[in-house]
């Protein structure tokens, strides 16, 4: 005889469910949560963004005739100039025309050399988003792995040699790493190219073999906090009572670390992915340099050193949209394996 | 390299010129882009009306042939027959005639002051025919459209279009040109001599760091570079690559612009020009590849004027002497706006600052906008040199010249020694005299002191074969790449 | 006694980390369907003493003497592997605070579900619909929406019981419920009492009740165990513990719970109604 | 009800919580008055509104509807201005549940204590320490406690020193939510006679607690609060003896009892079904 | 805090270190052997009784030139915190106490700011702005004041909730006595925590500006200038770098090692660490004692 049988007393009432609950009405209530909610948060600040991006452009006071003409200007070409640019027109305007024309992915040309600024990203953006990208795994895997070996091996020696060498790579700056890497895996050991890029369709092999270095360069910053951000999780999640209840229940092991303690204890180490991308998109600037790969990083500090506005804005509003769209993402993701954390940004 | 070239002759061409460049050009279209050495560059794509040999002297490029009139104030270019633009239109000498008009006329053309201002009309009896009418004697032209000037463009092509990507009848055509980031070339079967051109592809690599270029050589990144400084030279060999000190035109110098106060003033102009050392610059920045210049080109020239060997020189104790004279005994403060932050810069810097001149630097990257407009007191220049001295000259001194940071002219004498330089043919055993006194004769009034003279010098890997030593020229012709 | 279920001698938990005994000297055993209670003060070593008997204890907590004898195992020589197979199936708990002893991040359904799954070696659709029925069983209505419904979206009466669900769900022969009602508003944690009275009359569950309420465990326990800094001041049964004390200790008890206890105020003498 | 004025009369007052979808209303209606000296019980279960009820009292949240007088003083038309200027004369005072976080840990039990009077201004810091260590007296406190952290002191104690903050002030009115909740029973004991011994003319007591025996134990009359609404004010000994309301009477027939054993368990579960229908 | 602080050997060290590299930002200029802009005819020379560190291309003493550089590159860092500091901070305890509209609108701004790629904008802030170290300095703070808005409304937020704040309010207090006497002491240790760590990333970031040679004017030294134009002489001085590097790397490890002691030595993970440190001791001594472990807790903790 099964005991819920023997359980259910005649008699004997059942606790009140809040009368209106439908299992319906709650699965589009989460789902709503793990969406909509962060759009609400990210459509702002796309906004804000955009704006501030403008903004910065508009009160540089810079225009193309500064550019095109520089102090050879006299007054009569710099009106032409800026009528022909429609700088002539009110901020607001300008920002409306300006973003009505972003929505429409165009995002004006050049003051330099007249070429469309999209294409301009476009012709940069692989080399950008690989180097990104490659470094953003490289940041999971080597965070992940050190920070769950020093959070099983928690307060062992492994642990402190672990935690000591995630404390000395996140304060190596990325110039330094790099030329520490071309000295030493390029020219000392002629195992890599020390530099340039080669597009993925020329062979993975010699995309990787440009792309490792750059990326790594890139990825100790992000590797370091993972690693870090996992074995607090991680440790603080083993001392939550759950898995105590968990042991209490009889599930093994391995099943409690899996299944309960990683979901939990990875969730902050995720967010904090989500906020450390936008340094493997900006921390380009000097690995470009250093590898000479011609990317974003380097296109925006040539851009803005000659006051190429509508480039500089371009850049930055494709980092924002990627930099937010790969929020939205571990945001999504986060409502998903950890709910009970609600997060922002 | 021509015996290399000829065992090779009967396999195809082949191999990848991997090219680091510092700089891309400021433009594809050779009427606005106004840098010297990006010629080279965008010579890959445009040939030119005639060439220079080793010896500086005008072969036949587009132009089969040459001839002027008994007084010298008209030239006729005969083209080679079946000459043709990459885009497979037809190089005729209308398309000569349009370019020219172009370079005269465009309002950006930055060949204006280049040696072309004597030319009054241009006529196109027959295809084949280009008739230039002169204002005045002038044998320079065939130097003149040897290169900077006479990269002949397609006349389909809109100047915005050829801004973005080049199209002439060079020996290699643009397959794709990103700006700021690399360009690759592949040969051009319809150049006219295709047959010597042993290269397949060339890739050229902006903006590469001088930091990273002699890894990037050691790794094979890149096969070639035009730009080692020479404070890399050690390196370069000690990673085995060929070193090449390549002859050149250049000369540096510091642009005082006597236009501007204090500068107008001939006496504190006068203090600027002992207070320069040239030879710690050589010393100290060129490390051994340098000479002292005190002229628009290198010693041994047939321009360079002995008997301005050194008028000025170094002293700084009466610079500061002049310097009081000129009613400034402490000196004064004037901002110096360069184009990189170069040691060079910083050499000057301190000179000046020794005698009492407090330069302010500014690395200002459009610099070449303000530079060129005329409106900078104070900055550097170098300059590549232009295949006919008197262009050099004109260019330096003359009230159009680029490189002429004031913008005022050399004077009447100076006009009149160009003149009879111009009017003088290259054969005249009177031709390196007069060229000498028009030399004379600017460095006379200039404001431009000129500081040092560093040859090209080239880097490249053992499997590119030797280049043709033409003077400041970089020439594919005949050029191989091994093991590919 | 032949069903006894847990036979505890003499048992001995050491603390390294002050180096202090935590708990000294319990023995007891229990049968099938009997109720146990622990009082005593708070850090008396109530919790210790049941996180010993599930081979859960804190870091640097130590069993360093005693037997501990559970469905007639000697627990001493059990791997770690079979301590995993035995919790959840022979031997459960529930604790104060429920909501920290489940998963924030799983639906409690889910969670259900997965010791089901687990314990009982169900597959996922028959896990589930059996998961239902269990929640049913403990009175709660719709056990549909509470089966997707996160900890933090329930009441901790509705989490205790959920929490007791996961205990029973595979059939063990022994619950513990630590400070189980403790947090609970009396009429809540009255239904809860009740409950777990149920079960241990029609399931033959062994209980353990530990509480620091001398009430809460009269109301359910044949035997009481007085503690108090890690000793037994005294053990019996609960008529004789609660109305003719022996320990001066359990007499402090008693007169405080007296002093403010609802008895001493209500003027009728009869049972209510 | 009391025929003198009553020192508190709280007058269909509403309490609402969020806005738009998830706004709720916490307190419906109450209707009740406090008598000058008098020791009155508010209980409830968990969520009933008890501690909403309080705090809509003293002002720390906004009652949409009706009326908080004291003393005649209608509360609910106090400007911010006005409503610290009220609350530095001290005649209402407020007790925590939790006296761990009901004292600053970073200051000692003397800050804390004289904290009050330092914010009202008036005193030398001498005459502030001589009352603190009258009325740590006056709690039975130690008076070398004075300069340690909460942290530092057991939990009884720290209770204590928050008592003596609220009577610092010489209050009129005591509102204390559920004092000793969060003690064990020792301490529960002891601050509960502590407590006892204060009710007295001079300053009434408001005590809420989901504990009938402690409210039992204390209080003049009772209030019970259920899902928001009064359901019953009575005497003590009324409420505990003859409960009207079946909430009330549930409440009295789930408090465990050493003597009552599981017999119950049916009538329990008819009230409660009671409950559910109502 | 200090008491517990003085008993962490890694306090000292990091105090130490920032102590001698604070000296050098107030008196590196001062402390240079010789004129760092004056150069001579030794150029890139070893290094010697003379120059300790060399000279560099120009025939400048490298260590004077380090030293001089040191105030741009350490007071600039400090700069920057101080910027993030104030920038961050006050808004973020605003936004508990000015309404929904303002924490929403700040929220916002700061969730931009983060969003933002960092160095990209910082140059572009700094290039578009005028070139010049100020302007770095601006743009780099107000890309690290999110951490502490987050910092400090978080403390303001716990701290504002709890019942002893409104204890005080209770007694009649105003926002300003609540926010002196009971927030800000709280919020401080954190800020401070915070300001350690924003001031390593200033340095790294004002440092990677001037290797890119963003923010200075030749011939003004930085630590991210020299070891730019040090990249460029390997071949004669290859040990030149190592100079730059070792200050930089040293001062943003002391800082972070301050950042964590302060961490540690704050508040409750001050006590926590302390019992943790029990707990080791104790585990030690268990591994000694030979007893027989019958039944042991916790298989991975
Ligand atoms: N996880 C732990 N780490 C360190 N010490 C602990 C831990 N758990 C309990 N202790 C200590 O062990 C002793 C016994 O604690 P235990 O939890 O068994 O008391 P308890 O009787 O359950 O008290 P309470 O009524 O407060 O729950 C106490 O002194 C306590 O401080
Ligand atoms: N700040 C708040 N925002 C929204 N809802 C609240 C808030 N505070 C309380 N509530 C809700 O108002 C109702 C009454 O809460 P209140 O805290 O007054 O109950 P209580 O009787 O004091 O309960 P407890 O015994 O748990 O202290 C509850 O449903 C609670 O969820
Ligand atoms: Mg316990
Ligand atoms: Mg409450």
């Amino acid at each position: 005889m099964s005991i819920e049988a023997e359980l259910a007393s005649p008699g004997g009432r059942t606790r009140a469910a809040p009368a209106e609950a439908s299992v319906a009405l709650l699965r589009a209530r989460r789902l709503a949560m793990t969406v909509l909610r962060p759009v609400a948060v990210f459509v702002p600040v796309f906004l804000f963004a955009t704006f501030i991006t403008f903004l910065l452009g508009a009160i540089t006071g810079l225009s193309p005739a500064y550019v095109q003409l520089g102090d050879a200007a006299t007054p009569q070409a710099v009106a032409r100039l800026n009528h022909q640019w429609g700088l002539d027109e009110p901020f607001l305007v300008r920002y409306w025309n300006w973003f009505h024309a972003l929505l429409q992915a165009d995002l004006g040309k050049s003051w330099i050399n007249g070429v469309p600024v999209s294409e301009l990203i476009a012709q940069r953006m692989t080399v950008s988003l690989s180097a990104a990208g490659v470094a953003l795994l490289i940041g999971i895997v080597f965070g992940a792995l050190l920070g769950l070996l020093a959070a099983v091996t928690a307060t062992s020696l492994l642990d402190r040699v672990i935690t000591a060498f995630v404390s000395f790579i996140s304060v190596l700056p990325p110039f330094v790493v790099g030329i520490a890497l071309v000295a030493v895996l390029a020219v000392g050991l002629h195992l890599l190219p020390s530099a340039g890029y080669i597009p993925i369709s020329a062979g993975v092999g010699p995309w990787l073999s440009h792309i490792i270095m750059p990326a790594i360069a890139l990825s100790l910053d992000t590797v370091a906090a993972i690693a870090r951000q996992l074995r607090t999780g991680l440790v603080g999640a083993y001392q939550e009572n759950y898995v105590v209840g968990a042991r209490v229940r009889g599930l093994g092991p391995r099943r409690i670390f899996f299944v309960h303690v990683l979901r939990n204890g990875a969730g902050p180490s995720l967010a904090l992915l989500g906020l450390h991308f936008p340094n493997l998109l900006g921390g380009a600037v000097v690995t470009e340099t250093i590898f000479a790969l011609s990317g974003y990083g380097v296109f925006a500090a040539q851009s803005a050193l000659h006051g190429d506005v509508p480039a500089v804005q371009g850049i930055l509003v494709v980092s924002i949209v990627l930099v937010v769209g790969f929020n939205l993402v571990v945001n999504v993701l986060l409502n998903r394996i950890a709910p009970a954390a609600a997060r922002g940004i | 390299g021509s015996s290399g070239t000829a065992s090779k002759a009967s396999s195809g061409p082949g191999g990848t010129l991997k090219w680091a460049v510092a700089n891309a050009p400021a433009s594809w279209d050779p009427v606005v882009d106004g840098s010297g050495f990006s010629f080279n560059y965008t010579a890959l794509a445009y040939d030119s009306l005639t060439h220079t040999n080793e010896k500086g002297k005008a072969v036949p490029g587009l132009a089969e042939s040459w001839k002027y009139n008994p007084d010298g104030t008209q030239v006729t270019f005969h083209l080679r027959s079946g000459l043709k633009f990459a885009d497979g239109s037809a190089l005729d000498a209308a398309a000569v005639k349009a370019y020219f008009q172009r370079a005269q006329t465009q309002t950006n053309s930055a060949l204006v002051g280049e040696g072309i201002a004597p030319i009054e009309s241009i006529d196109t009896p027959n295809r084949l025919d280009v008739v230039f009418n002169l204002s005045q004697p002038d044998y320079q032209i065939p130097l003149v459209v040897a290169q900077r000037v006479g990269q002949i463009t397609s006349p389909k092509k809109t100047p915005a279009q050829l801004n973005a990507s080049p199209d002439g009848a060079g020996p290699f055509k643009a397959v794709s040109v990103v700006p700021g980031s690399h360009a690759t070339f592949v040969r051009n079967p319809n150049y006219w001599d295709a047959k010597n051109i042993r290269i397949a592809k060339v890739e050229l690599y902006f903006n590469v760091d001088a930091t990273t270029v002699v890894s990037g050589l050691q790794t094979g990144v890149y096969n070639f570079t035009d730009e080692l400084s020479p404070s890399q030279v050690k390196a370069a060999k000690a990673a085995g690559l060929d070193v090449v000190l390549h002859p050149g035109f250049n000369a540096n110098n510091l642009s005082v612009n006597r236009a501007i106060a204090p500068f107008d003033n001939p006496t504190v102009l006068e203090a600027v020009k002992y207070a320069i050392n040239r030879d710690q610059i050589v010393k100290q920045v060129d490390f051994g590849y340098g000479t002292v210049a005190t002229q628009p080109f290198p010693k041994g020239y047939i321009a360079y004027d002995p008997d301005h060997s050194d008028p000025y020189p170094y002293n700084p104790a009466k610079a500061k002497e002049l310097l009081a004279k000129a009613g400034y005994p402490n000196g004064f403060s004037v901002p110096f706006v360069v184009s990189a932050d170069t040691p060079e810069n910083e050499l000057l810097q301190a000179q000046l600052k020794a005698v009492g001149i407090d330069a302010t630097l500014k690395v200002d990257t459009n610099w070449s906008t303000s530079f060129f407009a005329k409106k900078l007191p104070l900055s550097t220049y170098g300059t590549t040199g232009r295949d006919s001295p008197i262009q050099t000259l004109q260019a330096h001194f003359g009230a159009k010249g680029a490189l002429n940071s004031s913008g005022i002219d050399g004077g009447d004498a100076y006009q009149a020694a160009i003149a009879k330089a111009l009017a003088t043919p290259l054969d005249s055993p009177d031709y390196q005299k007069n060229i000498q006194a028009a030399t004379a004769a600017g460095l006379e009034t200039t404001g431009l002191v000129f500081t040092d003279t560093v040859p090209n010098i080239f880097a490249k890997s053992t499997s590119v074969s030797d280049l043709p030593k033409i003077p400041a020229k970089i020439t594919w012709t005949g050029v191989t790449i091994r093991g590919s | 006694m032949s069903d006894t279920v847990l036979a505890v001698d003499d048992l001995t938990v050491h603390n390294h980390l002050d180096d202090t005994p935590a708990v000294s000297g319990v023995s007891f055993e229990l049968s099938a369907g009997e109720v146990l209670g622990i009082v005593g003060e708070s850090g008396s070593g109530k919790t210790i003493t049941c996180r010993a008997l599930l081979g859960v204890l804190p870091d640097l907590f130590e069993v360093t003497g005693g037997a501990i004898r559970l469905l007639g195992r000697d627990v001493t020589s059990l791997t770690e592997r079979e301590w995993t197979q035995l919790r959840g199936s022979r031997i459960s708990a529930v604790f104060q605070d429920p909501a920290s002893y489940l998963n924030p991040s799983i639906p409690v359904g889910k969670q259900l579900e997965e010791v089901l799954r687990v314990k009982n070696r169900l597959r996922r659709k028959d896990a589930r619909a059996k998961a239902m029925e269990l929640l049913a069983a403990v009175h709660i209505r719709d056990p549909e929406y509470v089966y997707q419904q996160f900890p933090h979206e329930l009441s901790g009466g509705m989490l205790q019981r959920v929490l007791i669900t996961t205990a029973i769900a595979p059939e063990p022969a022994i619950l513990i419920a630590d400070e189980a009602t403790t947090a609970l508003d009396v009429t809540v944690q009255a239904e809860i009492i009740d409950l777990l009275a149920d079960l241990a009359e029609r399931l033959g569950l062994a209980l353990i009740v530990v509480s620091h309420d001398l009430a809460v465990v009269a109301q359910l326990c044949q035997q009481i165990i007085v503690l108090r800094g890690g000793l037994v001041v005294e053990q019996g049964a609960t008529d004789q513990v609660l109305f003719s004390p022996r320990h001066e200790y359990t007499r402090l008890l008693l007169e405080e719970h007296h002093r403010f206890g609802l008895e001493r105020f209500l003027t009728s003498t009869e049972p209510r109604p | 009800m009391t025929d003198i004025a009553p020192l508190l009369s709280v007058e269909g007052v509403d309490v609402h919580y969020g806005r738009g979808a998830r706004r709720k209303q916490a307190i419906h209606a109450a209707d009740f008055a406090i008598a000058p000296g008098e020791v009155v019980g508010l209980i409830g279960e968990t969520g009933s509104g008890k501690s909403t009820l309080a705090r809509a009292i003293i002002g720390l949240v906004r009652p949409e509807a009706g009326r908080i007088a004291f003393h005649e003083e209608d509360l609910t038309a106090l400007t911010p201005a006005k409503w610290r200027a009220f609350r530095r004369t001290g005649v209402i005072q407020y007790v925590f549940q939790d006296p761990l976080r009901s004292l600053d840990p970073d200051m000692t039990l003397h800050d804390s204590v004289a904290e009050p009077l330092l914010i009202r201004g008036g005193l030398t810091r001498a005459q502030i320490t001589e009352k603190v260590r009258r009325q740590f007296g006056k709690v039975l406190l130690d008076e070398t406690l004075l300069s340690r952290l909460p942290g530092q002191v057991s939990g009884g104690q720290r209770q204590r020193a928050a008592i003596a903050r609220a009577l610092l002030t010489e209050p009129r009115l005591l509102i204390l939510d559920e004092p000793v909740s969060a003690l064990d029973s020792a301490n529960r004991v002891q601050i509960l006679e502590l407590l006892h011994a204060l009710a007295g003319p001079d300053v009434a007591l408001l005590f809420i607690s989901h504990d009938l025996g402690s409210v039992a134990g204390i209080t003049d009359r009772v209030i019970v609060l259920y899902r928001g609404r009064i359901v019953e004010v009575d005497r003590t000994d009324s409420i505990i003896n003859r409960p009207a309301h079946p909430y009330t009477k549930l409440l009295v027939g789930s408090a465990p009892t050493l003597t009552a054993g599981g017999s119950d368990r049916q009538w329990r579960d008819r009230l409660r079904a009671e409950l559910g229908a109502a | 805090m200090l008491s517990r602080l003085v008993r962490l050997p890694s306090f000292w060290v990091a105090a130490v270190i920032l102590l001698l590299v604070l000296l050098l930002g107030v008196f590196g200029d001062v402390l240079a052997p010789s004129n760092p802009l004056k150069g001579s005819s030794e150029v890139l020379a070893a290094p010697s009784l003379a120059h300790p560190l060399g000279t560099d291309y120009l025939g400048r003493d490298v260590l004077s030139r380090i030293l001089a550089g040191s105030p741009v590159s350490v007071l600039g860092a400090i700069e920057v915190a101080g910027i993030a500091l104030v920038v961050g901070s006050i808004p973020g305890l605003l936004s508990v106490y000015l309404g929904r509209a303002f924490e929403w609108l700040t929220l916002r701004i700061i969730d931009t700011l983060i969003a933002l790629p960092f160095l990209v904008f910082a140059v572009a802030m700094t290039a578009l702005l005028g070139n010049g170290i100020n302007q770095a300095m601006l743009s780099v703070g107000i890309l690290l004041a999110p951490v502490f808005y987050r910092v400090a409304r978080a403390a303001a937020l716990q701290v504002s909730s709890s019942p002893y704040v409104e204890a005080a309010t209770l007694s009649g207090a105003s926002a300003s006595w609540v926010l002196r006497r009971h927030i800000l002491p709280k919020v401080l240790a954190p800020l401070g925590i915070s300001a350690a760590g924003a001031a390593g990333t200033g340095l790294v970031i004002v440092a990677s500006l001037t290797f890119l040679g963003i923010g200075v004017q030749p011939p003004a030294p930085t630590w991210g200038g020299i070891l730019a134009s040090d990249l460029g002489y390997l071949d004669y001085q290859p040990y030149a770098p190592v100079f730059p590097i070792v200050l930089i790397v040293l001062t943003v490890l002391a800082l972070n090692l301050l950042a964590d002691v302060l961490r540690d030595a704050s508040g409750q993970s001050g006590r926590v660490m302390l019992k943790k440190r029990a707990l080791r001791r104790a585990a030690k001594k268990r591994r000694r004692s030979s007893a027989p472990i019958p039944q042991r807790a916790g298989e991975l903790t």
